[in-house]
Order: C-alpha cells, then structure tokens, then sequence
C-alpha cells in the first residue's frame, strides 16, 4: 500500500528515505557482487522489475470481486531473494511513482522500507520456516506471499500513525485507526495475492 | 437468403490511444466459405477480427450474427466467444499452459463441459491438426509450427461455427504451409466458416472463396475472388498488386498459349495446366505419330 | 499508461529534464516551507497551473493521473479526525481537522509538483540526467531495461489475457483467477527467455557488460535552467512569506 | 584466389538440450555478394547466422575470417563481431532502450568510439533505414516495420562488412519487403557482404547472387542463384521446390513465348518480360501498319 506524493511531513519523508537509501546501498552492493559472478543476471533482473511492475500495475480479480493491486513482492522475494528485491523493489516504487501516480518521490523512501525491506524478508521469512516445518509448498508460498502483504500494510499504518498521531490517544489510537481503515481493503488483497502466487509458483515450477 | 453467419455493419473504431481502427466498415461472411481477409500492415486486419469475436466493441455500428444484432451483454459476448473461435498470430502469446493437452483443454473447460467430453474433444482437436500422442508433450519444448498447431487445436476443440485466423500462414515454411491450407479446406468442408488475414495476395486468391479488401480501416470490396481478381484498382488501394497468376494467364491467354477459361487461382495451378498442356500436346503428337 | 503518453506529447517535450527537475524540486521545497493551508492551496494552484498552461498538458489527463492520490488522500484526511478513544470507542476529534487539512494542502502541492514533472518529461529524459548525477550504473541499468521491457512485457500480457479472453477464460473470477494465475505463470517463465534473448542480441553488437547509451542533446539547458530556478524561487519566496 | 569473407568448414554444433544444430556443415559467403540461406523450419539456418557471428562455437570444425581461423577467445570474438553485423527476427528480443536514438548508439559506443563520431553513425544509420528524425521517439510508439527498421539500423551504425539477417521479411507487407530488399541492395552495391535467411524460394532467388542450401543441419549446396534454380533434386530435399519464374520460364521457352535466354530471376520479372514483349510486338506492328 502506498503512501502518496507529499502526504508524510517532511522529517519523516527525509528520515525514511536516509533509512532507505542505507538498505538501498547494501541490496545494490550484494547485487553488484551478484553481477560480478553472473554478469548475465544484469538483464534478468532488468526483466524481472519489468514483470513486477507490470503485476503492481494489473487489475486483478480478487476475493471480493473487486479490483486489486497486489505488491509482487512475495514472488519477486520467493524467485531472486530479498537483497536483490530491494534495489529491483525501489526501481518498481520509483516507476509507480513516476508512471502511474502511486506512491510518490518525497514518500518514495518510506514505501520503500515498507514495500521493498519489510515485505520481501518477511515473505522469505515466513517461506524457510514454513519449508522447514515441512509444510506443503503451496501453503508455504500462500503464507508468505499473504503474511509479507500484511506485514507491508502494517508497516504502512505504523508509519503514518508516527507521522500523524493522535493528540488524545498519541500513536497507539492513531495506528489502531490507520490500522482499521484499510484493513478493509488490504486483508482481501493479501488472501487474493497470496491465492495468486501460489498459481504463478506452481504454474513456474511445471516449466 | 440466408443471414450471413457473421456480419459488421458500419463499425467504426477508434483506440484509446486515438489511433483510428476501423471506419464505416461493412463486411458479411457467408456461411460455410473459406474468407481471406487483405490489406496492408496497419489496415485494421487484426481490428476486424477482434470485432468478430467480441473481443473489441464497435464505436459507432453494428456487429451481426445470423441478421441478429449482438449487444455488449456479458452472456451475448459469451455466446459468440462460444462460436466464433480466433487463432491469434503469435504461439508464444496465447499458449499458457505448460502441456499442450492442458492448453487445449483450456477452452472446453470454460464452456463448462464435463471432464470425458472434455477428453474427448482435447482429442478429437489434436487429431486434426495432426498432433495425435501430443497430449502430454511440454510446450516449449515444441517447433514453431507445432506450437501454431496446438493454438489450432485449442480452438477447434470448442468446436466453434466460425474460426477466424490472423496470419496462420507467417512464420510457416512452405510443406507446413500447404498441410495447414489442407487443414482449413477441411474444416471448411465439415461446414466451419474459415476467415484469415494475409498479406500475401498470391496465397489469398488460390485458397480463399471470398475475398474482402480492407484499406485504412475501411472494407473497399467484398467479392468472391474471381471476381476480384482483375481489379487492379481496388487491389492497389488495398496495398496490393494484381495477383500473379491473373496477371500471367491474362498474358498467355492473349498469346493463345491458355484457353482464357478457366483462370487458374495461383501460380502453381497456372504451371500445372501449362504442364498438363504440354503433356497433352505431346501426348496427342506421340499418338499422332504412332498412327502415322 | 497515460502518463507516459502526455509525456511524449506536450510543449515542454523538448526542454531540458534538468530545467523542469529543478522547478519541481522547487515546487516541493516550497510545499514543505509553507505553513498555511491557502497558501498550499496556492502553491497546488500555481504548480497545476504551470503544466496546463505552460505545458499544454490536456485537463483531463492531469485529473485522471491525479485520481488514485486523490482517492488515498480523501481517505486518509477523513480518517485522521475519526479514532478511538482510549476505550476504544470511535468519536470524532475536532483537534485532528487542522493537521488532516494541512496535510491534505500540503500532499496536493508536492503532488501537483511531482505532476508537472511527470506529465512533461519522458522517463528515459529522466534516466539521462540520473546518468549524468552519477547514479550508480547498477541501478541505472536496471531502470533502462525495466522501462523498455515493461511495455514488451505488457503487450505479452495485453496478447495473453485477449486470447484467454477468446477462449472465455474470464466468465466469473474462479474462471478469472484461474486464467491470470496460468498467464501470470507463462509471463514469468518469459522473463527468463527473453533476458536471455536480449543477453544474446547485446552480444551480437559487442556489449562489454556496461549498458551505454548516446543521451538526447538539450542544447538550450543553461538558459532553461536559468528560468526553472527563477519561477521556483518565486515559488520558495511566497511560501517562506507564510513564516513571517 | 581471394578467401571467402567468412567460412565455415565442416561445423558441427549440438545444443546444450542435446538438440543437432549443425552437422559437417561447410558453407562460405563471397565478399560483397547478396546470399540467401534457404531451409525448412528447423533446418539450422539461425544456427548457422550464430555461428557466422561467433554467438554459438562450433563443437567441431572451424569458423575462418578471410582464411584465418577464428578461435574462441574474447578478443578473437570481439574483432569478428565488429565486422560481422547480426539482425535477430523478432525486434522485441533485441531493442533494449527506451528511445530510438539511444538503441542505435549501443552498438557504436561498444566499439569505443567517441561521442561525436557516434551521434553521426545514429543520423547515417537511421537515415539508410528511411527513420530520418525518429531518434528521440519512444520505440515502443513504434510499428512493427518500423522496430524491425530500428534493429537495422543498431547493426548498420556499427558499419559491419558482413550483415546477417534472420528471417527480415517475416511480417512486413510488400511495400515494406520492397524498401527493404532495395535498402540491401544498396548496402551489397557498397560492398556489404550480405546474407539473410528465408524460407521463400522464390524471393531468394530473385534476389539472391548466391543460394546456400541447408538441410537437417547440413549445407547441401552453395552455388550462384542460376546454377541452383533447376536442380529440383536439392531444392527437394531442402523443403523447397523449383522457383516458380524458373518453373514458368521453362514451359514458356519450350512453347518459344520467351526466349530460353535470359532466365527471369522472379516471376513479376517473368511478367515484366512478357508485358515487354507483347508492347515490342504491338510496337512494331503499329510501325509496320503506319508503313504500310
């Protein structure tokens, strides 16, 4: 979930994107290594943010009969790894951003951290403990795929419950609020993009 | 007389980018006939196709299936889908599954059909464009023309009245070329109502019934091809020449070299009756000999 | 993609991306100085204003690109005068309104600036300039495939879901879900055929591992870039008039 | 005698899925000659152009540059791929930059030249394919001719002695295929060695100088165009069969329509030769009745 171009005040749209840009640094160095040994991988990855913009940018039919945008994340986490997901993860923010409005440049930073650091590890997370309490794969890939997005929309509600708290109850009350609201529309997108990768994952795994 | 089986009744369209598709474009397909579809890159080829299929709505017009008007109703698009089956250029962009009986099965699977009629069908199809035993094969690991093949096949086993086909022909090299006509005249025979797109006027005149001509998002002529044929007016705004079998018999009729009827359809016929010809001659000229 | 169409299409097609970076960042700095919520709205006016008019970019497209933002920022403001108390029962805070409509102004502004950027300025023109600030090549290579691939990409995608389409492939969302997750499968076993292909075509005209480009020439940039930071410097002038 | 500009001798080349590519292939381009590479689908003809570029090594036998073997090392690759220039069938597959005139300088900057000298390589090469002032539109925005024009130009501008071109006629309408095929000419009249693969006989031979046969990974024969044009027995067991002007021409000199001599290349120049013929006749009928 993103949050838009100018809405988080400016420290915190500073002080997200110096948080970002440290993780940014580290997932391009582990990348340039990668490229080092693999230098073929340059134009897969390349490739490879194209697909998960193009994801981010779909319609797809969810649960609810409405029309979603799911992140990607967990698959792109699940195929390349979560280090390369945030430099790939950034460039997929920046192009949303840029293309199509959502999310936005001073906001880029926390989106970011939220869609392109918390997401994937969480997902990745949740996967290899998942696989390693032997669950099937496909549970496995729909419990991470579903958890990173939740993890990612709670992220995003704790950020913004910083940014605006609540000047009775402070940040708790204000979470609870960010929290409640697009629990609404975000618990549905994570079973729809969980349902999702499980299809995309077995439907790669039979190539 | 009979409705045409499908029909565009002065559609116009436009696409969302502002490039102009069709304009007053009227166009009818008889039932049962084998339709070649002309024009240059960029004529709206493709664009009537997707009409005819519902995949496109008309801007201004009317598409028609059997006289009766078809409205942008989720149950009347899916009635036609159900009817009118379209092969799209390109292999790699339609088929999606990894097994070629997965893919074709797709189609069957969404009319709702139960499993064995399903079987049954993905079957039937695969025997038809000579891929029998394919069923388990994975995709990617099949040629070109294979692959062209199984999208065939995935159409065909919904059984539908009208197939339509956007360049079958590109990319085939000739002996896969010649056993695909053969398929279509076929299909045609069983009564399937076959519409292709080409660019190859040559291939259009010897294999097609009718031909339409399609020129800037307009259908300049609609004519079974013989009489098309000689207009080299209308060809040419269409982008194309007069085909070379026309032109050439015109030529060796005017010599006497061919009797000026039957006009061959294409230059292989042309060669075959100038062979026939020269066998019959000499032929005549051995038996006259002998009986001297 | 709208916003790339208006991109390629618009008066300012042809000025330096340096130039109309810079009057969006002043656009943005302004913003975040500004205190009052008339004088955000001013700042949004004047920046929307600076792409209709400067730019010519059409009316239309600048409301349907800004449509999502809007919709976040509607939900979002009227969230933030809505909680719970601390006995979690939900009332309304009249306390949160200033901060809701000054974050509202302000979120327009910045995206009224980003806008004006967006709507004139082709991604690519974009990439250049990053080139020349020295963006690490990693990331730049990554950004120049990602733009050309997901218009490649797209039109696989676009392809796929009309020949499922054809097949009925999309009659109800089990139907529907089932299709996109067999298509969204094919799309990503193609990422990996075709970084491949590209890996070979580059070969084929003697990639060395860098991917180099000859940037677009903007010969006029001193003098362009000169004027965006004079307008904007009118923009940072009017908002720091609300500090005082 | 003077080498042959790139050879290759008795190749060999297996996939890594263990699919044949090439077997004892032998085939040699004459410097500053039109070639066509004929085949069925399958045959090997792109494996052989990736090989000609050093893409694919042979698994045995040798590729030879003026004569010279040409091993496996970068630097060895790198001088080959300098001079020998390869245009992939499907323009999605290789553009890889955002605009025009940015994908056409990738191959000239590889070659580390400096930007002036580049940006007017970009201008030459785009103005040889008809693309003069595209350089800064999105090649997304483009058709399909037009990209396929962009890859041409992307090897052009890298100035290459030999162009490869796989399959370039395939999807372009016959105006298109026309401004190419004189395009090449112009580049073999500038001494350009050129070689394209096709599966259209007859438009290889009425444009080809010489003819490489290829069949299940062998060079069946490499010969002038006229040498090849009547040995059906070859053409056969490449997939393909007599052109059709060599098969007309040959029925229409036995009647004595045409003379035995010149052989049409192609059967609109078989057409030509004919209409040129009926107006001399005319012609000179008319001077005998004005005479008279």
């Amino acid at each position: 979930m993103h949050i838009m171009e100018g809405f988080l005040p400016p420290a915190h749209a500073l002080g997200w994107s110096a948080v970002s840009a440290c993780f940014l640094a580290v997932g391009l160095r582990a990348m340039a290594r990668d490229l080092r040994l693999h230098p073929e991988r340059r134009m897969l990855f390349g490739v490879a943010a194209a697909f998960a913009f193009l994801l981010s940018a779909l319609k797809l039919p969810s649960v609810t009969g409405s029309c979603s945008h799911p992140t990607g994340v967990g698959l792109g986490a699940l195929l390349f790894g979560p280090a390369a997901m945030v430099p790939v993860g950034f460039v997929v923010l920046l192009f949303q951003a840029l293309l199509l409005a959502h999310g936005g440049v001073t906001t880029l930073g926390a989106n970011v951290f939220s869609m392109a650091v918390v997401g994937p590890f969480i997902a990745y997370g949740v996967f290899r403990a998942a696989a390693a309490l032997g669950m099937s794969r496909s549970v496995a890939v729909f419990a991470a795929a579903c958890l990173g997005d939740l993890a990612t929309y709670g992220t995003t509600s704790l950020q913004l419950a910083w940014a605006f708290p609540d000047p009775v109850g402070g940040m708790a009350a204000s979470l609870a609020r960010f929290a409640g609201i697009f629990a609404l529309t975000q618990v549905p997108i994570a079973i729809s993009e969980g349902l999702l990768t499980v299809l995309v994952v077995n439907a790669i795994a039979r190539f | 007389m009979a409705h045409p089986v499908l029909e565009l009744v002065d559609v116009d369209h436009v696409y969302p980018d502002g490039g102009t598709g069709l304009r007053g474009c009227t166009l009818a397909l008889g039932r049962g006939r084998r339709h070649a579809l002309l024009g240059a890159n960029g004529a709206g080829k493709s664009t009537v196709l997707r009409h005819l299929n519902g995949l496109l709505r008309p801007g201004a017009g009317q598409l028609r299936s059997d006289g009766q008007p078809v409205d942008g109703s989720r149950a009347a698009l899916a009635a036609l889908r159900r009817r009118v089956g379209l092969v799209f250029q390109d292999p790699e962009r339609q088929l999606f599954a990894a097994h070629v009986g997965e893919d074709v099965s797709f189609g069957p699977l969404n009319l709702g059909l139960d499993a064995a009629t399903v079987a049954a069908r993905v079957d039937a199809a695969l025997d038809a464009v000579g891929l029998h035993g394919y069923a388990g094969r994975a995709v990617h690991h099949l040629s070109f023309g294979q692959k062209k093949r199984v999208c065939i096949a995935g159409v065909l086993a919904m059984e539908p009245e009208v197939l339509l086909l956007d360049e079958p022909m590109a990319g085939l090299d000739a002996p896969m070329q010649v056993d695909l006509a053969a398929l279509l005249d076929r299909l045609a025979a069983r009564g399937v109502t076959v519409l292709l797109t080409t660019h190859d006027v040559d291939f259009a005149f010897g294999w097609a019934d009718d031909i339409h001509l399609l020129a800037a998002g307009r259908c300049i002529a609609s004519a079974p091809a013989e009489r098309l044929a000689a207009r080299a007016d209308l060809l040419h705004t269409a982008g194309h020449r007069v085909p070379l079998a026309i032109a050439l018999h015109a030529q060796l009729a005017a010599r006497g070299v061919l009797p000026a009827i039957p006009a061959p359809r294409s230059v292989p016929a042309l060669l075959e009756a100038l062979q026939a010809d020269l066998a019959t001659s000499s032929a005549i000229s051995n038996i006259l000999e002998s009986t001297e | 993609m709208l916003i790339e169409t208006t991109a390629y299409a618009n008066r300012w097609r042809g000025v330096a991306p340096s130039a109309k970076a810079l009057f969006a960042l002043a656009g943005i700095a302004a913003a975040w100085i500004a205190q009052r919520p008339g004088t955000l709205a001013l700042l949004a006016l004047l920046l929307a204003l600076a792409a209709l008019v400067g730019a010519r970019v059409p009316l239309r497209a600048w409301l349907a690109a800004a449509l999502a933002p809007l919709g976040f920022l509607l939900l979002a403001c009227a969230t933030m005068p809505i909680g719970p108390d601390a006995h979690g029962d939900w009332h309304w805070h009249a306390a949160m309104v200033p901060v809701a409509a000054q974050a509202g102004c302000r979120a327009l502004a910045v995206l009224a600036a980003l806008l004006g950027f967006t709507l004139t300025t082709p991604l690519p023109d974009l990439l250049s300039l990053l080139r020349r600030l020295r963006t690490p090549e990693t990331l730049l290579d990554l950004m120049a495939l990602c733009y050309r691939m997901l218009f490649v990409l797209r039109r696989a995608w676009d392809d796929g879901v009309d020949a499922q389409r054809a097949r009925l492939g999309y009659r109800g969302w089990r139907h529907g879900f089932r299709s996109s997750g067999l298509l969204a499968g094919h799309v990503a076993q193609q990422v990996w055929l075709r970084a491949a292909a590209l890996q070979t075509a580059a070969d084929a005209r003697s990639y060395a591992g860098t991917l180099r480009f000859l940037p677009a020439a903007f010969p006029r940039a001193r003098r362009q870039n000169t004027l965006a930071l004079l307008a904007g410097a009118l923009l940072v002038a009017l908002a720091l008039g609300d500090r005082w």
